[in-house]
């Protein structure tokens, strides 16, 4: 792992900026994210933290400002695997089952040590699941089988874009509980979300967005 | 933690593509027949006469592939998209061009294959002599893939919802003309007892060029598609 | 007999088209036995999954307070 | 009409009684339908006299036409399934019609290539765009497009619905496919071969053909029985009697 | 409209059960909704919310059991309007604006009496977005943009399914506001949800699914 | 309170598909783009003979034209169903008939007429003589409405279906090889100065059943394939 010193800095905004026709999407933010912390993008609905999301996967290009990821000015062809997003679309395949969609994730970003694609299936509660085609599960089922993929994944920066829409109670606590073992391990996470859902795992980090 | 190494990356992907297909076999076989329809409706438009059928037989197979291949591209990225592993691929610890080459390497395994065992049927239908058979083969084994890259950029070109790539499209497509002319004239020359290693090897020359740049130029398209 | 196996001239024809049959056909036979077999195959492994399923869980029941 | 017709095949409409009913005569049709096969192959590739035009490559006709037949009866007896599922939803009907078309390829299948075989040496080419072949080609399209929307289904019964009411658009079609013959102004190359109609053919070439219409049809009964039996275990793979099949429990009691 | 009559029975199920591969997906149902009531389906990831909602819009085919509209038994041939579904997907047209949409909508449906589209748009905090393409919305906007169409439409029963899923909170009062206006209006409805958000106006019935 | 009349509800659904067409103006072009490559790659494969080209032209202008509708057909429903506008047009107060009847006729309006627009200019590239040409767009007039009428039912019929547009060529082929017939024999009839009336006037024959049951056998197959 490149930076195993845990008060590292991470993730870094630096008067991050997106115009969108020249109007700021969302204004300049300045945060710092470090190994074991985890941070919450409250805002209402437009406000743009999927637009912020988008930036700091390096699909949008910054307006201003800049993102730098341990250090280093940061880019899609640069960060290597070091963050893994998950959207509102969730990225799976509907014709393949939530093992075989685990498989090609673990072939593009690797596997983390000791994962393995049943577990992770079962511990976000789809064990009986794993050879259904995707298009067959539920909404929400769906929404753990990508969930899965952050288990399995050696990603250090998780940024999660509504992970709680769509799930059960039961479902909330579950990605709470992925959050947590994320952070003692040293990860860092941005987890967008309306605020609707507290999150559990002691006071997290807030970044608030205006629309 | 194992960070994944590019060839696994690039057997992952490929392999899901072919498991994508082959749980949708029925698509695979769909190119082919829909070679053989067009190659049957024809002699229903033209009347069955031989020689006449003869005449056109290689340009009606090399229009028939490229239209099946344009077809199932359609598709290449599309699904892609829309269901987010596009962005998925992007930001894996991999060169994005290699990624979309398997891409087109499974589309190619998958559609144009199958085409090309099937086009001596075809062409025997349509009476093609059985000498310029060999040559109809070799023409699609280089024009097929040189199709599919080039097809694949643009379909990565018109994937955003944005006009600009529809206009390069328009510049694009007819990009795939003269692969056609060419694969076609060779078979024509053939038929005719005429040399036609010439437009074979202007075909391989540009397959080489495109196998270089088509991936990249895919890449740097993908990327505009998705920064929206 | 050996005449009569060559049908004259037409031996690859005839016999191409009475294998073409046979093989054809032969296919068609066994497709169904083996399919019958993954079938019975997969819907074990589909109610094994499915007790899987419910082992967690409280049993399939339904209320409502109508 | 006499009620017993509804009533048995109600009976039969029952998807554990079909099972058990295919299963007892499944075996049967398939042991005449080989050795009635074997007898007409017998009489007509070695008992049955050489044809005076054509030598010895008439033979193929043994093989040639009742596949011809069946390829179209098989149509005929889809089409009808494929009614009865669309209008009374009954499922045995959806899965005979769905579980005929690969039978049906198959003989359209056999027709093509044998016609082919017989072909080359007596018109001197594999193929040629003649209206009977023509047609026959397009049936075989016919199916192959019935059993590819089946299968593009994930649920099962929807599929054999669409691909039933597929049948039925293609069975409208037959009839004008046939008719194209008069409007398609074709070379007409095979009609001054197809002399033989069954009534002037000689008695040691008919008995085999007969024989062997019948051997088809028995065929026909033995593969859609098994192809039924093995679709219905899938098909029915809640149901108590598929698990009592299976050796498993009654569902509920652990 | 039909049945003024406040405490007729408007949507009823005697007995409904759903049949996947002949496995129930949810068993047998018996709940009557009169008119101005609410109803909150309720149930975990997979307990067949969505597949109920289906089998009441007559898009599915109930096992056994049936569904009854206005006393009588319903199908999709004759429930003429009546019922109006929002489903994960909402129906909206990518490449058209939020009132283009609504217009669409009006136009199959017809219109409530002094309902406008603009109106309904800000209603549900749309304004300004009124022509930009649904494409463009964010996800919570997209959501917003399709319950306006349950203020321009006159069907007497809502079936809404997870309309709280990516709305932020006051999305949320939104949505009960809107639910509360059309129980006074002699409507009725049913929402699915997780439990997850507390229904606001009085006390809903509940039926509640089990996987 | 207004219950919408069956006129609105159509005038709003045409206008609504009309307007969508307009803003993928693009994708409108695609389907004439393959229509002139295939043109224009006759002359190539073939040589510019002009007699060999005029006797193909009727054929080439109407397989080229039935394979561009089929490539559009293959969205008619495909977008509404995904988006979850079919289920709304299923539970309006319309006849589904209807309002699928319209969406035929907003698909034939935006890539159907387009090509007739420019099926001349196909045909005089094919040096297909003028005499021809005002049968050719009758044929053509006649046959795309019923060729989009037949397609619309199968696509009706593979909607609820994970499939592609493959699997609709292979059905529609069956289904539309008289109509092929037809058209490029009444156009072969005019070029050779034969009477042509009877050819076309099975063709409006089929046209006028085709309007009547395709529409109810389009909203009985939709019913089939959305109910899953
Ligand atoms: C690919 C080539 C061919 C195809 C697709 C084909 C197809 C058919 C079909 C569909 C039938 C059944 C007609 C009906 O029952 O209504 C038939 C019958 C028949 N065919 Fe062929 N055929 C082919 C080649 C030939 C050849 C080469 C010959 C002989 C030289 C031949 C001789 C016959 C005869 C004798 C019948 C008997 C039925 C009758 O008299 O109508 N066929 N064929
Ligand atoms: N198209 C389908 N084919 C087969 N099974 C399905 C299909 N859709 C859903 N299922 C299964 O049916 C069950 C109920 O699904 P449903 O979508 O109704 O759940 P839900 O209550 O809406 O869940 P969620 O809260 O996650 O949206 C699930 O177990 C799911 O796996
Ligand atoms: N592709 C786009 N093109 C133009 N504008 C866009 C696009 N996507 C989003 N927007 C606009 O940018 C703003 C921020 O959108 P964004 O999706 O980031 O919001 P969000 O905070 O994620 O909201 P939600 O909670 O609803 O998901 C919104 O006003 C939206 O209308
Ligand atoms: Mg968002
Ligand atoms: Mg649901």
């Amino acid at each position: 792992m490149p930076s195993a010193d845990p008060s590292a800095i991470i993730l870094e905004a630096r008067g991050l900026c997106f115009l969108r026709e020249d109007e700021p999407v969302f204004g300049p933010l300045d945060f710092a994210l470090r190994a074991g912390e985890i941070a919450l993008v409250e805002g209402d609905n437009g406000s743009g933290k999927t637009t912020l999301m988008r930036v700091l996967t390096g699909m949008l290009r910054p307006g201003e400002g800049e993102v730098r990821l341990d250090g280093a000015t940061f880019s899609l062809d640069t960060m290597a695997g070091a963050v893994v997003f998950l959207g509102h679309q969730l990225g799976l395949k509907l014709d393949l089952s939530p093992r075989e969609n685990l498989r090609v994730s673990s072939g593009l970003y690797g596997q983390r040590e000791g994962a393995d694609a049943d577990l992770a299936l079962a511990e976000v509660g789809l064990s009986g699941f794993e050879d259904e085609p995707v298009r067959r599960l539920s909404a929400g089922q769906k929404k753990r089988a990508a969930l899965a993929r952050l288990l399995i994944v050696p990603a250090r920066v998780w940024l999660l874009d509504e992970p709680y829409a769509n799930l059960d109670r039961e479902g909330i606590a579950l990605v709470n509980r992925l959050l947590e073992g994320h952070a003692q391990r040293g990860g860092a996470a941005l987890v967008t979300s309306h605020g609707a859902v507290r999150f559990a795992g002691g006071e997290p980090r807030r970044i608030r967005l205006h629309a | 933690m194992t960070h994944g190494s590019t060839p696994t990356a690039c057997a992952a992907l490929l392999r899901r593509d072919l498991v994508l297909a082959w749980r949708r076999r029925g698509d695979i076989a769909m190119p082919v027949l829909y070679a053989l329809i067009v190659a049957t409706l024809f002699p229903f438009a033209l009347g069955p006469e031989p020689a006449l059928l003869a005449r056109i037989a290689g340009g009606v197979v090399f229009v028939t592939v490229l239209l099946a291949v344009l077809l199932s591209l359609d598709h290449l990225f599309r699904g892609d998209i829309e269901d987010g592993s596009m962005e998925q691929l992007m930001l894996a610890p991999q060169p994005l061009a290699l990624l979309v080459g398997m891409k087109v390497l499974a589309h190619w395994i998958t559609s144009a294959l199958p085409l090309i065992v099937v086009a001596p049927l075809l062409a025997g239908m349509l009476k093609l002599p059985g000498t310029a058979m060999p040559v109809l083969i070799l023409a699609l084994l280089i024009a097929t893939p040189l199709l599919s890259l080039l097809g694949a950029v643009l379909v990565a070109l018109t994937a955003g919802s944005r006009r600009s790539g529809m206009l390069l499209a328009l510049m694009l497509l007819p990009l795939c003309v003269p692969v056609v002319i060419f694969a076609a004239g060779a078979v024509a020359a053939a038929q005719e007892g005429l040399p036609w290693a010439a437009p074979i090897a202007w075909l391989g020359a540009g397959l080489v060029m495109a196998l270089v740049l088509a991936p990249l130029a895919c890449a740097a398209a993908l990327r505009i598609a998705m920064d929206s | 007999m050996s005449q009569s196996l060559s049908m004259g001239a037409y031996g690859f024809y005839v016999w191409s088209a009475v294998a073409v049959f046979f093989i054809v056909l032969l296919i068609d036979t066994l497709a169904p036995l083996a399919r019958r077999r993954r079938n019975l195959r997969a819907l074990r492994a589909r109610i094994a999954r499915q007790e899987n399923r419910r082992r967690p869980g409280t049993p399939p029941q339904n209320e409502s307070d109508a | 009409m006499a009620n017993w017709v509804p009533l048995w095949l109600h009976r039969l409409g029952s998807p554990p009684v079909f099972y058990r009913f295919a299963g007892a005569v499944q075996p049967w049709a398939l042991g005449f339908a080989l050795v009635l096969g074997m007898v007409a192959l017998y009489g007509g590739l070695f008992v049955a006299p050489a044809d005076y035009q054509q030598g010895d490559a008439y033979r193929i006709i043994f093989i040639h036409v009742p596949s011809a037949w069946m390829s179209l009866f098989v149509y005929a007896a889809m089409s009808v399934a494929a009614f009865v599922a669309l209008v009374w939803r009954i499922k045995i009907a959806e899965v005979v019609a769905m579980e005929s078309a690969p039978i049906g390829a198959a003989f359209t299948f056999i027709t093509l290539v044998t016609g082919s075989l017989w072909g080359k040496p007596m018109w001197g080419t594999w193929w040629t765009w003649d209206a009977r072949l023509t047609s026959e080609l397009v049936l075989l399209f016919i199916y192959l497009g019935v059993i590819g929307l089946h299968h593009s289904f994930e649920d099962r019964r929807q599929g054999a619905r669409a691909a039933s009411f597929l049948v039925l658009v293609g069975a409208v079609n037959v009839p004008i496919v046939h008719f194209s013959v008069n409007w398609w102004n074709t070379l007409h190359q095979g009609s001054t071969v197809r002399l033989l109609g069954p009534s002037h053919i000689e008695a040691s070439m008919l008995w085999p053909l007969l024989t062997m219409m019948a051997a088809t049809k028995l065929y026909y009964i033995a593969s859609l029985f098994a192809r039924v039996r093995a679709e219905l275990v899938a098909a029915e793979g809640g149901k108590a009697w598929v698990r009592e099949l299976l050796g498993l429990p009654e569902r509920g009691t652990p």
